[in-house]
C-alpha cells in the first residue's frame, strides 16, 4: 500500500509523458497566441517561440524523451555496474577500463555525440542511445568503480574468492548487491544526465526535429524568450526534474530490500 | 493579428540638436573564436566589422534613395559603366595625418581582389582593372557594362596605406581612431580630422557578446548603451521597459525558402508557385518573426528604389495551390525534407512554421535541422528545398547577378532562364535611364513567376538603445554600423 | 556524570592504571613477550622489545611514491595523447572544413581548394597530425585557421576559465558535501527527503535555465548583481561581483549531482558494521560522520567530483555564452563549429590537463582510502 | 550491596513470526563486582549486553524490556542523553571486533577517539593494559595490520579509554590464547576491584568466567526455538555427547576474587585419552597414502619487501588427518592458514596437494583446487556478505561445484545447518540477525557445503559454548572418518586439541617452536 502510495507521482508522469498526446488541447504544432504569449485563456501555459500552445506541447513531448532517456539510463547503469565493480575486482581489468574511460571523459561531449551520430548517417535514435550511452559510461564507471573498491578488499568476497567464485559471480552476487544506495542514485542521475545528451544533440541539431516536441527541444527553443513567457522553458525543465525524481523513486521503491539497514542513527 | 506595439512611448529617442561628447557602449554579436581584424578578411562577427566600419572607411556606403552614397569616394562616374572613375573626398587623411592617395586605395582594393573571396567581393573586375589615378583618384575597370560597381564599393573597400604590413595596427581613414583592442573588445576615439566632419562622440567603446540575450541583458540592465541588431524577441523583452528605446531597420534581411528548379520534386513550376500560393505569409510574419517586418512578393532587394511595387501581392490561396499540384501532377503521398539551420534567429522557426502550413495544402514538409558546418557543405546549392539568408538588403540587380542569373557560383536554386538573363544584361548594361527601368521591372516579373524563391517576408533589423541616445543609423543592413552621427544626451 | 568520574580518576590517582601488574609475570610465560615481537622489526634477530622500527614498508616510501606519482604521469600523458589522436580523427570525420567554414560563404571552389593547402588541409591525417604534437614539446600549439596562435588565444581564455570552473568546483563541493551530510545526519527525516527531491530536480535544470532564471531574479528585477560580464582591459571580469552569477548557474546543477552521490556513498557506508560501533561508543554524530563514515565515502564522493569537473568545463560552453564572459569554452563551441582542428586539440588538451589533474587526485583520495588485505 | 549499575528487569523479544527469540532473566551489575553471563550459543548475551547501549536487534520486536543504567531507561532514551552515557559511563566490547574497527583510522587514532585524557602517554598505557606493545609502529598500524587476537585487545583498549562506570565485554577471550587469555582476566578483575567498574561479561569460557566472575547468571535458549541436536554421526562416542540442557538461571556463589588460584572446572566430561585413541585410527589411515597436504619452507612477508611473519613452516598432513596450530596471538597462525588457501599475496615456498603442487596464488589455482581446500576464516562477520542470507550463501558452493544435484540443494542446506547445530529457519536470515556464535558455524558449514578435501579453520570454536563446539568436533571427526577430510584447526583451546587432533604444532614469532603429538599440547602447559 505505502509502496502504491510513493510509486503514485512516478506513475501519474509516466502516464502523462505516454499518454499526454491524447490530452492535448490543441495540436502541438499549429500556432494558437503570439510567440511567447503569457499565460491566457486558452493556453494556460502560454505559447512558445512560434505561438504554439506550450501545454499541448508539455503533454506532447515526454514520451520520446521518457523512453530514450530511460534507455540510456539504464543501460549506461548497468553497464558501468558491471565493467566498473569487475575493474574493483580485477586491477589489472581495472587499470584497462578505467584508463579508457578516463580517456573519454576528457573527450568534451559535445564533441563526442557529434562523432558517434554524424558517422552514423541515418542511425536516428540508435545513433542518439549509443552516443549518450559512450559519453555517460565513463562517469558512471567512476563512481561504480570508486564504490566498489572498498568491497572488493571485504572479507566476504575474499571468502567468495576462495571458495573458487568466478569473476561473473562476483560481481552479481557479492559486490552489486551491497552496491544498492549508490547504484539507484546512479541511475536517477544517470537518467537527468541522459536527457541531458539528448539536449545537447538537439543544440547540434542531432536529435529530435522540429515541429516534433520533447522537453528537452522545447527548453532549448525557448530559451530566448524565457523573459516572455518563462513557462515556456520553466515548465518542461521541471518535468524533466520531475521525471527524473520520479524514475529514481520508482527505483528505490521496485529495488528489492535487502541488506542491513543503518543501524543506528548517528 | 497582434503586431508589435511601437517602442515604448516616453522613451522615444533623444530629441534636441545633436550634443558633443560622451563615450558611447556599444554591444555587438561576435565569437571569441572568429575575431578577425583583416579589414579585407572574413568577417563573421558584427563587432570585428563594426571596429573596421568605425576605424576605416570603404569607398561608398549603403544609403536609403539612392541605396548608395559617397564615403571615402566623394563621386565616381564612368561613361560606359566599364571604366569607372572614383575620386577621392577631399581632405581624407589617415588617422596618422598622411593624406589618403588613390595608390593607397588602388593598393587595397588590389589586395582584397587577393583575398579568396575576392573575385566575388568585386566581381569582373580584375587586379590589373584597378589603377591609380592621379593623386586622388582610382580607375576600376570591370570585363562587361557593370552599372552596380559603386554599389560593389560599398562594405569592405577599407582603405589601408600602400604596402602596409600590419594590418592590425594600420591607421584607417574612418571618423574614429582605434585606440585599444582586446578579444573583440575595442576602445575608438573620436578622429578630430575626419573629412566628413567631426562626429559628435568623443569615444565609441565596442563590446562583444556572444549572444544576442548577453546582450539584451547587458542593455537592460544598463551595461552598455546600444545593443545592435538584437532580434524581435528581445525587442519585446524591452519594450514596456523604461530608459530603453527599440529602433526598427524594415527591410533587415530576408529569408527565403530556395526550391531546386533544375532538377527534383520542385522542378516544375507550377510546384513552385502552388508553394508560394500555399504560405500564409502574414502568419509567417507573424509568428516567426513577432510582427517585427514585412510581408514579401518573392522578389529580393526590397530596399532597393528600383524594387517592383507593381506586381500584384501573393496572399495565400489553397485552393489554387492545390490545383497546380494537381495539374503538375505533384506526388503529395512523399515527403519532402526542408533543410535548415541555426544561423540567425528565426530561421529553424520560419522553416517549422512553414513545414506545417503546408500541410493545409497536402504537401508533406518534413524540417531537418542541420549543423552550420554541415549545412553549408553539403546542403546549401545542393538540397530541393532549403532556406537561406541575406542579411544585407542589397539592390534587385545584385540579387539577380549574384543568386539568380545563369552563370553565377551562387545560384542557389539552380535556376536558369533565358528571358531573366537577358533583363539582367540589359538592366547591368544600361545607363541610369527608361531602357535601365524597363529591363529591371521585367527582370523583377520572370523572378516573381518562376525563380526558385519563396520569400515570404522580410525581418525588420533591430536595435536597442538607452533613452539618451539620439542620431542612430535606420538603413537596413550594415547601414547599423554608421555610428559617426550619433550622439549621446546629456 | 562525566564530572564524577573525572574527580574520580583525577591526577590523585595512580599514574600508571594497572599499577605493578606489568612486571608480574605469573604463568604468563606468552603475555607480553608473545605480543612484543610481533611489533618488532624485519627481526629474525629475536625478541627485541620495542624501538623504531626499520621495517620495509617505511623506509623506502618516499622514493617509491616518487616513482608510482612518475609512472602515473607517464601514463596521463599516453591517455592524452591517445586523446589528441581521437580528436583529430573525430574533426576529421565531421562533414564541412576548416577551409570552408573560414571562407565567406561565397568562396569559390578553386578558393576554398586555395585554402585548403594553404591550412595544410590537403596533407594526410597523419602529417598534420605528427606536425601538431611536433609543436607540443616547444609549447606550439599550431595555428587557427584564422591564421592566430593556438597558444595565444587559448593563454588569453583559458584564465578565465580556469578561475569560473575553480570557483564553481569549489562551491559545488562545499555545498553538496554540506547538504549530503546534513541529509545524512537525520536519515529519511523530512529534510533529507527535501534535499534529495531538490538536488535530484536541480540536477536535471540545464545551466542555461539556471543561468536564465538567475539572471532574471538578480540582474533584471532585483538589480543586485551585473546581468553580463564585461572585460576589463586586463582580459578578466571587471569586477567579482560579474563572477557571481556564472559561478553560480555552473555549480547548482553539479551541486544537486554531487549532493546526490555523496548522499548515497555515505548511505552505503553507514551500513558499515563499524560506523555501529562508532556509534554505540557513543561519539558525536559529527564525528561519526567525519572521521568513520566520510573517509570510506570519500572514494565514491571524490569520483563524482573528478566527473563533475568535465561537467564543468562542458556547462562553460553555455554559461559563457549566456553571461558573455571570456573564457576557453565560447572558444571551443567556436572551434568545433568551424572545424577548426588545431584550436579544437589546443582547448581539449589544456582542459584535459586540467581534468585529468583532478581525476588522478581521486585516484589518490582512492588508494588511500582503499584497504589492502596482508 | 551497592545499587546496581545496569539491570536489566525483563527483556522478551520476538521474531517476525511472533515466537520469542530471546528471554533474558534479570541481570543486573554493580561498581566493582563482575557478572558473567553464559550459555548456549544464541541464548541471547551479545543481544542483553547490547541492549544495555540502548540497542535492540533490528527485525525483533520488544515485547517486553525495562533496562535501567545509571538511573536511565535506556530502551527509548532519547538520543542526546543516550549519546552521552554512551561516551562516558558505557562500553561495549563486541564479540567480532575486527569488522567493527574501522580499518582507515590507525591505532593511535582508534584510541585517542576515545581516550578520556588523549596524551601519547595514555595511549601507551593503554595499549600495555591489554598487552599489545606500546610503540610508536603499533600506534600507527592499521586494524588489517593486526592479528585477531591483536584486534580484540585494541577493541578492549579502546572501550577502556573512556573509563566507563559500565564495561560490557563479549567474549572478550575468543580467540586468545590460554595465557593471554588469563592476563585479561587478570585486568578485568582489577578494573572492577580497584576502579570500581560495573563489569557484565559474556563468556563460553568457562576458565574465565570461573576465575574472575563474581556472579554468573546463565541465559538459555526460549522452548519456542530448539536447537536441533546435531544428526547420529558414525562414531559411536560422539552421540553419547549430549546437548546442555536448557537450565534454569542459576545464581552462582561469587568464587574468590583471586581468580587465578582457582583451579579451572573441567569443562568436559570425557577424559583426554579417550580422545587420544579415537583420533588414532585415521592417522594409521592415512599413513599408508601419500600425504594430503604437504608444506616446504612457507615464508610470508606483510608486504612484497615486507616484513617476515613466518619462517620456513612445515607441515605434512594425512587424508582424515587432523592437526592442530596452537601459539600466542600474533604468532603468524592466521597467516599461516590463509597462505593454505591461497590468500596471502606475498607468500613463498611449497604447498602440494595430494601430489600436486598448488599454486600459492589464489588467482593461479583452479576452481577445484579452490574447493579442495577451504578455510573458514577467523572474523565470520567480515567472512558473510551482509545483503545474502544463509540460505543462499550455503547453497552457493553446493550450485557452484556442482557437488551436489541442484534438487536436492536446500534439503542439502537444511541438513547442513542441522550438521552446525543451527535451527532450520536459520535459511531466511541475514548475517547481523545471527548471533556471533551462529555466525561462525555458518562460515564453517559453507566451507563443508563445498566438500573439501583439507578444511583450515581459523579459531572455529572460539565464540562457542563447549557443548557447541564438542559437537561441531563430532562432526568434523564424522566427516574426517567418511571422507577423508583434512583438518587444519588453529585454536587455542588446548583442551579442545588435546581431545580432536592427532597432531600438534605451536608458533611462535612466526616459526615452529614445537611439534609432536596432540596429546602432549596440555603437559607443555
Ligand atoms: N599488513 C601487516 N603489517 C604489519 N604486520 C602485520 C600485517 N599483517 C599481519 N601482521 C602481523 O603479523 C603477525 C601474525 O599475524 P596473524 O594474524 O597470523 O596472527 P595469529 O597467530 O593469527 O594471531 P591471533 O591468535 O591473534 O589471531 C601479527 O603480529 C600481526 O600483527
Ligand atoms: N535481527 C535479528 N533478527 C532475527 N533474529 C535475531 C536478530 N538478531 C539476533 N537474533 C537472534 O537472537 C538470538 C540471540 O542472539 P545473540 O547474539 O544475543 O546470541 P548470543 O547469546 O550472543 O550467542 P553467541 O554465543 O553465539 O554469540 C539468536 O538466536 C539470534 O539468531
Ligand atoms: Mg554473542
Ligand atoms: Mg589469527
Ligand atoms: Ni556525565
Amino acid at each position: 500500500m505505502r509502496t502504491a502510495l510513493r510509486l503514485l507521482p512516478a506513475g501519474l508522469i509516466a502516464v502523462i509523458a505516454l499518454a499526454g498526446p491524447l490530452l492535448a488541447p490543441s495540436p502541438i504544432d499549429a500556432p494558437v497566441a503570439a510567440p511567447y504569449a503569457l499565460p491566457g485563456p486558452g493556453v494556460p501555459l502560454g505559447a512558445d517561440e512560434l505561438g504554439r500552445n506550450v501545454l499541448s506541447r508539455v503533454l506532447a513531448g515526454g514520451r520520446e524523451l521518457l523512453l530514450t532517456s530511460l534507455v540510456v539510463a539504464c543501460l549506461v547503469t548497468v553497464a558501468a555496474a558491471l565493467l566498473g565493480t569487475a575493474a574493483a575486482l580485477r586491477p589489472a581489468l581495472g587499470r584497462i577500463v578505467e584508463r579508457v574511460a578516463d580517456v573519454m571523459i576528457l573527450l568534451p561531449a559535445v564533441l563526442a555525440v557529434l562523432l558517434v551520430v554524424l558517422s552514423w548517417q541515418g542511425g536516428g535514435r540508435v545513433a542518439l542511445v549509443t552516443a549518450a550511452v559512450a559519453v555517460g559510461l565513463p562517469y558512471a564507471i567512476r563512481v561504480v568503480c570508486a564504490a566498489a573498491a572498498p568491497i572488493a578488499g571485504s572479507g566476504y568476497v575474499e571468502a567468495a574468492v576462495a571458495g573458487g567464485e568466478r569473476l561473473p559471480q562476483l560481481v552479481w552476487r557479492e559486490v552489486l548487491p551491497n552496491l544498492r544506495a549508490t547504484l539507484l542514485i546512479l541511475l536517477g542521475l544517470r537518467f537527468v544526465a541522459a536527457v541531458y545528451v539528448v539536449t545537447t544533440a538537439a543544440f547540434l541539431e542531432l536529435g529530435p526535429q522540429p515541429p516534433a516536441a520533447d522537453w528537452a527541444l522545447m527548453v532549448r527553443e525557448n530559451a530566448p524568450g524565457i523573459l516572455l513567457n518563462p513557462w515556456a522553458v520553466v515548465v518542461p525543465s521541471l518535468a524533466i526534474g520531475v521525471l527524473a525524481l520520479s524514475v529514481q523513486t520508482a527505483a528505490e521503491v521496485l529495488a528489492p530490500r535487502s541488506g542491513r539497514q543503518v543501524v543506528a542513527r548517528l | 493579428g497582434s503586431g508589435p506595439r511601437r517602442a515604448a512611448a516616453g522613451d522615444g529617442p533623444a530629441t534636441g540638436p545633436p550634443r558633443r561628447g560622451g563615450t558611447l557602449r556599444v554591444g555587438a554579436v561576435g565569437k571569441a573564436s572568429a575575431v578577425n581584424r583583416d579589414p579585407h578578411g572574413v568577417q563573421v562577427n558584427d563587432s570585428d566589422y563594426l571596429i573596421l566600419a568605425l576605424a576605416h572607411d570603404p569607398l561608398t556606403v549603403p544609403g536609403h534613395r539612392p541605396n548608395v552614397v559617397p564615403r571615402l569616394a566623394a563621386r565616381w562616374e564612368s561613361d560606359d559603366l566599364r571604366r569607372w572613375r572614383f575620386t577621392l573626398a577631399e581632405g581624407a587623411t589617415f588617422h596618422d595625418g598622411t593624406p589618403v592617395t588613390g595608390a593607397d586605395v588602388a593598393w587595397s582594393l588590389r589586395r582584397l581582389r587577393a583575398t579568396p573571396a575576392g573575385a566575388t567581393r568585386l566581381p569582373g573586375i580584375d587586379a590589373g582593372g584597378i589603377k591609380a589615378d592621379g593623386r586622388n583618384a582610382v580607375i576600376l575597370t570591370s570585363d562587361y557594362p557593370n552599372s552596380e560597381v559603386p554599389l560593389l564599393a560599398r562594405l569592405t573597400t577599407f582603405t589601408l596605406k600602400e604596402d602596409t604590413t600590419d594590418v592590425t595596427r594600420a591607421p584607417g581613414t574612418g571618423p574614429f581612431r582605434l585606440e585599444s583592442f582586446r578579444d573583440g573588445n575595442a576602445r575608438l576615439v573620436r578622429n578630430d580630422a575626419w573629412y566628413g566632419g567631426e562626429p559628435p562622440l568623443d569615444a565609441i567603446e565596442v563590446r562583444m557578446f556572444e549572444s544576442p540575450q548577453a546582450m539584451t541583458s547587458a542593455l537592460l540592465t544598463g551595461q552598455i548603451d546600444l545593443a545592435s541588431n538584437v532580434g524581435p524577441v528581445a525587442a519585446r523583452t524591452a519594450e514596456g521597459r523604461d530608459g530603453v528605446q527599440v529602433i526598427r531597420r524594415p527591410h533587415d534581411m530576408a529569408m527565403p525558402i530556395v526550391m531546386r528548379t533544375a532538377d527534383g520534386p520542385f522542378a516544375d513550376e507550377r510546384v513552385r508557385l502552388a508553394l508560394r500560393l500555399a504560405v500564409d505569409r502574414e502568419a509567417m510574419v507573424r509568428q516567426v518573426l513577432s510582427g517585427y517586418g514585412t510581408v514579401a512578393n518573392d522578389v529580393l532587394g526590397t530596399a532597393d528604389p528600383a524594387y517592383a511595387t507593381g506586381l500584384t501581392q501573393r496572399a495565400r490561396d489553397l485552393a489554387r495551390a492545390g490545383r497546380l499540384l494537381d495539374e503538375a501532377g505533384f506526388d503529395r503521398r512523399g515527403t519532402y525534407e526542408l533543410f535548415t539551420t541555426e544561423d540567425v534567429p528565426g530561421l529553424a522557426e520560419s522553416a517549422t512554421l512553414f513545414a506545417t502550413q503546408m500541410r493545409d495544402a497536402g504537401v508533406n514538409v518534413k524540417v531537418v535541422k542541420q549543423e552550420s558546418a554541415v549545412f553549408w557543405d553539403r546542403t546549401w546549392l545542393k538540397a530541393p528545398l532549403y532556406t537561406t539568408y541575406w542579411g544585407t538588403n542589397d539592390s534587385v540587380v545584385f540579387f539577380a547577378g549574384k543568386t539568380m542569373q545563369s552563370g553565377t557560383a551562387h545560384n542557389e536554386a539552380a535556376w536558369k532562364d533565358e528571358e531573366f538573363d537577358r533583363a539582367y544584361r540589359k538592366a547591368v548594361g544600361a545607363t541610369r535611364g527608361t531602357g535601365r527601368a524597363t529591363a529591371l521591372r521585367e527582370l523583377q516579373r520572370v523572378e516573381y513567376e518562376s525563380s526558385g524563391y519563396l520569400l515570404w517576408g522580410m525581418a525588420d533589423g533591430i536595435d536597442l538603445a538607452a533613452a539618451g541616445v539620439g542620431g542612430l543609423p535606420k538603413l537596413p543592413g550594415y547601414g547599423r554600423v554608421q555610428l559617426e552621427r550619433s550622439w549621446l544626451s546629456a | 556524570m562525566a564530572e564524577r568520574l573525572t574527580a574520580a580518576r583525577g591526577p590523585a590517582a595512580p599514574p600508571a592504571w594497572r599499577a605493578g601488574q606489568s612486571s608480574a609475570s605469573g604463568p604468563s610465560a606468552s603475555g607480553p613477550s608473545a605480543s612484543g615481537p610481533s611489533a618488532s622489526g624485519p627481526s629474525a634477530s629475536g625478541p627485541s622489545a620495542s624501538g623504531p622500527s626499520p621495517s620495509g614498508f617505511s623506509a623506502s616510501r618516499p622514493l617509491s611514491l616518487l616513482l608510482r606519482g612518475a609512472a602515473a604521469l607517464a601514463q596521463r600523458a599516453v591517455l592524452l595523447a591517445v586523446l589528441l589522436v581521437a580528436v583529430f580523427a573525430a574533426m576529421e570525420f565531421l562533414p564541412g572544413d576548416a577551409a570552408r567554414s573560414s571562407l565567406d560563404r561565397g568562396a569559390s571552389a578553386a578558393a576554398v581548394a586555395a585554402r585548403r593547402v594553404e591550412l595544410g588541409l590537403d596533407q594526410p591525417l597523419w602529417n598534420r597530425l605528427l606536425r601538431w604534437m611536433a609543436g607540443l614539446p616547444t609549447g606550439d600549439l599550431g595555428v587557427t585557421s584564422r591564421g592566430e596562435q593556438v597558444a595565444e588565444v587559448i593563454g588569453r581564455h583559458f584564465p578565465g576559465t580556469l578561475l569560473l570552473g575553480g570557483l564553481a568546483f569549489a562551491v559545488t563541493m562545499v555545498a553538496a558535501l554540506a547538504l549530503a551530510v546534513v541529509a545524512a545526519l537525520r536519515p529519511s527525516s523530512a529534510l533529507d527527503r527535501a534535499i534529495s527531491g531538490t538536488s535530484t530536480v536541480v540536477a536535471a535544470l540545464p545551466e542555461f535555465v539556471v543561468a536564465s532564471v538567475l539572471v532574471l531574479l538578480f540582474a533584471l528585477w532585483a538589480d543586485l548583481l551585473p546581468a553580463v560580464t564585461v572585460t576589463a582591459a586586463g582580459g578578466g571580469p571587471a569586477s567579482a561581483a560579474m563572477l557571481v552569477l556564472p559561478v553560480l548557474s555552473l555549480a547548482v546543477p553539479q551541486i544537486g549531482w554531487n549532493a546526490r552521490v555523496a548522499r548515497a556513498a555515505l548511505a552505503d557506508e553507514c551500513t558499515a558494521p563499524h560506523v555501529e560501533a562508532a556509534v554505540l561508543d557513543g561519539l558525536p554524530p559529527r564525528r561519526v560522520l567525519l572521521r568513520h563514515v566520510l573517509p570510506g565515502s570519500l572514494p565514491t564522493i571524490a569520483a563524482g567530483a573528478a566527473t563533475s569537473v568535465g561537467m564543468l568545463l562542458g556547462g562553460a560552453v553555455v554559461v559563457e555564452t549566456i553571461f558573455n564572459y571570456p573564457g576557453v569554452g565560447s572558444v571551443l563551441a567556436g572551434a568545433v563549429r568551424d572545424r577548426d582542428t588545431p584550436l579544437v586539440a589546443g582547448v581539449v588538451m589544456v582542459t584535459s590537463v586540467a581534468i585529468l589533474a583532478v581525476l588522478l587526485a581521486a585516484d589518490l583520495v582512492r588508494g588511500w582510502a582503499s584497504v589492502r588485505r596482508p | 550491596m551497592t545499587p546496581a549499575v545496569a539491570r536489566i528487569d525483563e527483556l522478551v523479544l520476538t521474531g517476525p513470526a511472533g515466537g520469542v527469540v530471546v528471554d533474558v532473566p534479570a541481570v543486573s551489575g554493580e561498581r566493582g563486582a563482575v557478572v558473567a553471563l553464559v550459555g548456549p550459543s544464541g541464548a541471547g548475551k551479545s543481544t542483553a549486553l547490547r541492549s544495555m547501549l540502548g540497542v535492540l536487534p533490528d527485525g525483533l520486536t520488544c515485547r517486553a524490556g525495562r533496562v535501567r543504567v545509571l538511573e536511565h531507561e535506556v530502551l527509548g532514551l532519547d538520543p542526546v542523553r543516550l549519546r552521552r552515557l554512551r561516551r562516558h559511563h558505557i562500553a561495549l566490547v563486541d564479540q567480532d571486533p575486527a569488522s567493527r574497527l574501522n580499518p582507515r583510522m590507525r591505532v593511535r587514532h582508534l584510541l585517542a577517539e576515545l581516550a578520556a585524557r588523549p596524551g601519547p602517554g595514555e595511549l601507551r598505557r593503554l595499549l600495555t593494559d591489554v598487552c599489545l606493545p606500546a610503540d610508536d609502529e603499533m600506534l600507527a598500524r592499521r586494524p588489517h595490520q593486526l592479528s585477531g587476537g591483536q584486534q580484540r585487545r585494541l577493541a578492549l583498549a579502546r572501550a577502556l579509554a573512556r573509563r566507563p562506570d559500565l564495561l560490557l565485554l563479549d567474549e572478550p577471550t575468543a580467540g586468545l590464547d590460554p595465557s593471554l587469555g588469563a592476563e585479561i582476566g587478570l585486568l578485568v578483575r582489577e578494573l572492577a576491584d580497584r576502579h570500581d567498574m560495573a563489569v557484565i561479561l559474556a563468556s563460553h569460557d568457562g576458565d574465565l568466567v570461573g576465575r574472575i566472575a563474581d556472579r554468573v547468571i546463565e541465559l538459555r535458549i526460549p522452548s519456542r526455538a530448539p536447537v536441533p541436536s546435531p544428526p547420529p554421526v558414525a562414531v559411536p562416542s560422539a552421540s553419547a555427547v549430549p546437548l546442555p540442557a536448557p537450565a534454569p538461571p542459576t545464581i552462582m556463589a561469587p568464587p574468590p576474587p583471586v581468580a587465578a588460584a582457582v583451579p579451572p572446572p573441567a569443562p568436559a566430561p570425557t577424559p583426554a585419552g579417550g580422545a587420544a585413541s579415537r583420533a588414532g585410527r585415521p592417522v594409521r589411515a592415512a599413513a599408508r597414502r601419500t600425504p594430503a597436504l604437504i608444506m616446504r619452507r612457507l615464508r610470508a612477508r606483510t608486504g612484497r619487501r615486507g616484513r617476515t611473519i613466518l619462517h620456513d613452516v612445515e607441515l605434512e598432513l594425512g587424508a582424515g588427518a587432523a592437526h592442530a596450530v596452537i601459539g600466542p596471538s600474533g604468532a603468524g597462525k592466521t597467516t599461516l592458514a590463509r597462505a593454505i588457501t591461497g590468500l596471502h599475496p606475498h607468500a613463498e615456498g611449497v604447498v602440494e596437494l595430494d601430489g600436486q603442487p598448488l599454486p600459492l596464488r589464489l588467482a593461479r589455482r583452479t576452481g577445484e583446487q579452490r574447493r579442495l581446500i577451504q578455510l573458514v576464516p577467523q572474523d565470520p562477520l567480515g567472512a558473510l556478505n551482509p545483503v545474502r542470507t544463509v540460505g543462499a550463501v550455503l547453497a552457493r558452493p553446493m550450485r557452484l561445484h556442482r557437488r551436489v544435484d541442484p534438487a536436492d540443494v536446500p534439503s542439502r542446506v537444511e541438513r547442513l545447518l542441522a550438521d552446525v547445530a543451527l535451527p532450520a529457519e536459520t535459511v531466511t536470515r541475514l548475517p547481523h540477525e545471527l548471533s556471533g556464535g551462529q555466525r561462525q558455524r555458518v562460515a564453517l558449514a559453507r566451507a563443508l557445503a563445498a566438500d573439501p578435501a583439507v578444511l583450515v579453520c581459523d579459531e572455529v570454536t572460539s565464540a562457542l559454548d563447549a557443548p557447541t563446539a564438542q559437537a561441531l568436533m563430532e562432526l568434523l571427526m564424522r566427516l574426517r572418518e567418511e571422507r577423508g577430510l583434512a583438518v587444519v584447526l588453529v585454536s587455542h583451546d588446548l583442551d579442545l586439541v588435546a581431545r580432536h587432533c592427532d597432531t600438534a604444532c605451536s608458533i611462535d614469532r612466526g616459526r615452529i617452536s614445537w611439534a609432536g603429538r596432540a596429546g602432549a599440547v596440555l603437559q607443555r602447559g
